[in-house]
């Protein structure tokens, strides 16, 4: 699912990140970083929604909007800069959720691939430029899932 | 007593920055003495305690631009900034009594 | 000094793993002072084992926050055991940290 | 402007002197009590103890994202490295505690405190640098940085304490510093022509552009903060700098005398509220 170019940047990376860790792992990265989709540079580089999924899942994969996925994200930002998101869904089989900020010049922000145990439950806390939809993206059992929330950026006065 | 000392610090703040300038015919001995006028102005607010952001910036770009020859834009920017130091030194002579008003009790 | 951070604690039958990373996320579009810009240097990758084997693997953009935060929720890791926290960035420079499950 | 125009303000400027003088003199204690009803009265459905919160105890919206934020702060990583640097012994062999003692946690409630001997407000950070060059070592820059992860670390051992700022009362010139920080806390200054005051007390919850105002109450609880603006930690002075600048009035030297002396003021009026540093802010 990775162009030849990422699969070998994964390669390196699974071994420096092998080196940091030691010995325990490395077979383990490296099958991981292939079969769940590593960093991919095209994936985040690209500059839409539309791009990222060709770049990222296969180009016939559409999302079906869920109402199965809890996306936590505030009405207004207090500050575009640290904005907490949080993604939950009870759906079995999912293998991956993704972060998506529709209006950022690139939208994509994170992925997270689930191994042996994790549960669908994330958060991190994320850049916005503007106002924008934050989309969370599930792939569960071969199937694209979606949540969408309009989060209102605003340009600070003072601040706090 | 810390109120006689600051009165006396306006006081010379107001005389300071009054102090004019003879009109010379030459368009960059006026800018220079705008420019010099101006930062009399600025100091006598540093003084005061009420500088301006805004006003050292002004000479600032003034005697960039006395440097590039753009002698009405610099005469400008010193008038401006002059009128600002002098406002800040006013603002200071004001705020000796007026911030106790905002005391609630 | 510090370059990871993390808590694990059990709750129920899993356990919530948190972690907060040290890293300027440069996003590449920033311009220094004198107007050059300032290059992208970003976290790509956040890696959480337990005994070799990789429970998640995180992917970063620019656009996650200045000293990204994570939190992940695993089950099998019982109170006491130690978990594995590193993160690689797109300069190659890397970090990890040990947390024991409370 | 003529000179006539300038000597009566100087003359206005006296006689409003002379009036004052005979006017009945307010007490720290007195002032405190007024502050502090200033802004329960204001804000009559938020207990005084939730001031120490900033801006959030009075934007509900706000306070969740900021609790999120506060599960798991950024400055935790601030406080580490500032404990590494606490513990770490000077050149000479001696550590922090030799000037600040074995209870950590008493250290961030004695100050600000009035410096009898050096006749001054002594700051925490301050007291820092002063350790520093007693034994030797060079004094950190006072904004961000090293001080304010020490500072951050020191705080976080200190949370839970009361705010109990003293201004002694055989002391003149300790009651002038809290009068210079009061009158500096209430006078309008820059070409906006604000006051402190202005912005944090008479327009507390009002808002400016996007942001709340936040009430003064409880301002000085808090700091260090990581704030999301800056992206990193840093001190009470850094900030007072940016609300300075915010309105265009020069700011003065962190640790200089003013803004000691402000911190002297904003403290006393604090007292009683409990000790919650470090903070994170948007």
């Amino acid at each position: 699912m990775e162009t030849i170019n990422t699969t070998r940047r994964t390669l390196l990376k699974g071994t420096a990140l092998a080196s940091v860790l030691g010995i325990t792992g490395i077979v383990d990265l490296l099958t991981m970083s292939q079969a769940n989709a590593a960093w991919s540079e095209v994936a985040f580089e690209s500059g839409s929604v539309g791009d990222v999924m060709k770049a990222l899942f296969n180009e016939d994969l559409t999302p079906t909007e869920s109402a199965d996925i809890t996306l936590k994200a505030p009405d207004i930002a207090e500050n575009g800069a640290v904005v907490p998101i949080g993604v939950k869904s009870t759906m079995p089989g999912i293998n991956r959720i993704v972060i998506l900020v529709e209006q950022n010049p690139s939208p994509l922000t994170a992925t997270f691939n689930l191994g042996k145990g994790a549960r669908a439950d994330v958060s991190t806390r994320i850049k916005m430029g503007k106002t924008s939809d934050v989309i969370a993206l599930v792939e569960a059992d071969g199937k694209l899932y979606a949540a969408r929330k309009n989060v209102k950026v605003t340009i600070g006065g003072c601040g706090g | 007593m810390k109120m006689m000392k600051k009165i006396t610090l306006i006081a010379i703040g107001l005389l300071i920055s009054v102090s004019s300038s003879i009109a010379i015919a030459d368009a960059k001995s006026d800018a220079v003495s705008a420019c010099g006028a101006a930062e009399n102005a600025r100091k006598a607010a540093a003084q005061a305690k009420m500088e301006w952001t805004t006003t050292g910036k002004l000479i600032k770009a003034a005697n960039k631009a006395i440097e590039k020859g753009q002698f009405d834009k610099a005469l400008s920017a010193c008038n401006k900034a002059k009128f600002e130091g002098e406002t800040s030194v006013k603002q200071a002579g004001i705020e000796l009594l007026a911030w106790n008003s905002r005391v609630p009790n | 000094m510090a370059g990871i951070k993390a808590k694990a604690k059990l709750k129920g039958d899993a356990v919530k793993v948190k972690a907060l990373m040290k890293h300027p996320m440069e996003s590449g579009l920033r311009k220094d002072k004198k107007g050059n810009p300032i290059p992208a240097h970003h976290i790509t990758e956040i890696t959480l084992l337990a005994g070799g084997e990789t429970l998640m693997t995180a992917n970063f953009g620019p656009a996650v926050s200045k000293n990204p935060y994570i939190s992940m929720i695993v089950a099998g890791p019982a109170k006491g055991d130690e978990l594995t926290i590193a993160w690689i960035d797109n300069k190659g420079e890397s970090a990890s940290t040990e947390v024991v499950v409370k | 402007m003529g000179y006539i125009k300038m000597i009566r303000i100087t003359a206005l400027t006296i006689l409003g002197l002379i009036l004052f003088a005979g006017a009945a003199v307010a007490t720290p204690e007195g002032d405190r009590k007024a502050f502090s009803d200033f802004y329960t009265n204001r804000f009559s459905d938020i207990p005084a103890s939730d001031f120490v919160n900033g801006v959030y105890a009075i934007d509900a919206a706000s306070r969740v994202q900021w609790e999120q934020i506060e599960d798991f702060p950024p400055y935790e990583l601030d406080i580490d490295d500032g404990e590494v640097l606490y513990q770490a012994p000077f050149a000479n062999g001696k550590t922090y505690a030799s000037c600040f003692g074995d209870d950590l946690s008493v250290i961030r409630g004695k100050y600000p405190n009035w410096d009898a001997d050096k006749a001054i407000v002594m700051t925490l950070e301050l007291a820092i640098n002063n350790c520093r060059e007693a034994n030797n070592e060079k004094p950190l820059k006072y904004k961000k940085g090293a001080i304010a992860q020490l500072s951050s670390y020191i705080a976080m051992q200190g949370r839970g304490n009361s705010i109990n700022v003293v201004i002694p009362a055989d002391s003149s010139a300790a009651m002038e510093a809290y009068e210079n920080g009061k009158e500096f806390f209430y006078s309008k200054r820059g070409q906006l022509n604000f006051s402190c005051s202005d912005c944090h007390m008479s327009n507390s919850g009002n808002k400016v552009r996007a942001d709340l105002l936040s009430p003064a109450l409880g301002h000085t609880s808090h700091f260090p903060v990581y704030r999301s603006k800056w992206g990193g930690l840093g001190t009470l002075h850094r900030r007072f700098g940016g609300c300075n600048k915010n309105v265009r009035a020069k700011p003065f030297s962190a640790q200089g005398e003013e803004y000691r002396n402000l911190e002297y003021f904003l403290s006393y009026m604090n007292n009683g509220l409990e000790l919650n540093g470090p903070g994170a802010r948007k």
